[in-house]
């Protein structure tokens, strides 16, 4: 069996442990989104947030995904981690590393794979707020 | 039958736990959700929500078996 | 006078040494983008290259193009740095970072710049392939 | 006048020099590359080229002064 393309991360994300597993000598380009822990949403200040997966269902669903990827991009490998846990303001929550030889590929492949983990995965945001409260999100 | 249910998110806030065997007669999902949802006063209409049954997405007019994993999943905020 | 946003690099790039520059607290996304040397362009075998620059103008084009990003999208920062001189397979010879409140403008922005930086900037590459013959790339 | 040329990738090659000073009665860049073309042998026409004059790019018809140092630029390939 090939290694995980996308996997859960109870610890901070070291992104340049990620990185050879996308290197290729055939690759010329490497695109990569983060999604770091935002001081405010929707106007209000938020001080720390908690991220929960359903893992087993999650861990199936982002695979799907990054397999897609790398069948309907022309890609040399794709790969993709979540936090879940606690996270602080500034936190890395969640990282996308694509290789390809070309970089049209590479940026449209990584922008699908962020967007399909945010709309697809089954991982919630707990946000708590500067005034005390909280709030599970569940965007419409 | 038994069937084992997981909450998550607001689900879980909504009904004070995130995991309970109950003894349903509910044949689907969506008999599984109504009965649930009138125990615990959950506000999201069934078309909002997801539903996986043994860790994969199923209808809601799958088939239940004894002794399944239901998960009802509120939208998520990942990302 | 604030940092230089562009730069021409004799040395590896170092890219978690560059990322600080980025941070900012409101900024929920981080879009980068690396070119690495392939072993191949054009069906020729690749070995190595060289990048030459004018570094007066590169350096004042560069910093041109990561100003005209910062007004033209909606970025918090960003930043570019491209190596010049000899490199081996799999190097990375430019690196572009941006960070955003938004993921949709941190792509956007970092696949400007590096489309405005291949199209703009004083730089050239010579490739060294594998059957000895060697020659500088001026694309049409 | 006294004028500074610096030559970049294959139009150094085909000079032979990275750089080098003329006594040029050319009058705008346009009149010098025409010159120095003939003398190297430089195959790209004007249109494919920029031009910069002093670090910064210029119009074909600047007024060249004594001691600017001018650059052709062959079309770029970094990235």
């Amino acid at each position: 069996m090939t290694a995980r393309r996308f996997r859960l991360g109870e610890e901070p994300i070291d992104v340049a442990a990620e990185r050879p597993a996308l290197d290729h000598a055939a690759a010329g380009a490497y695109a990569s989104f983060e999604g770091w822990v935002r001081d405010h949403n929707d106007g209000r200040s938020v001080r720390q947030l908690d991220y929960q997966a359903y893992p087993a269902l999650a861990l199936a669903e982002g695979e799907a995904i990054l397999a897609e990827a790398v069948a309907r991009f022309r890609v040399r490998e794709a790969r993709c981690v979540h936090r879940v846990g606690r996270l602080a303001i500034g936190d890395l929550a969640v990282w996308v590393g694509v290789s390809a030889d070309h970089r049209g590929d590479a940026f449209e492949a990584c922008r699908w794979i962020i967007d399909e983990v945010k709309r697809r995965v089954p991982i919630w945001k707990n946000e708590h707020y500067a005034d005390g409260e909280s709030g599970w999100l569940h965007p419409t | 039958m038994n069937l084992k249910l997981l909450y998550f998110a607001s689900l879980a806030d909504r009904a004070g736990r995130s995991e309970e065997t109950r003894d349903s007669a509910a044949r689907t999902p969506r008999e599984l959700y109504v009965e649930v949802a009138a125990v615990y006063g959950f506000a999201f209409t069934a078309d909002r929500l997801r539903v996986a049954v043994n860790g994969a997405f199923v209808g809601w007019d799958h088939a239940l078996g004894a002794g399944d994993e239901v998960v009802f999943l509120p939208p998520v905020s990942g990302g």
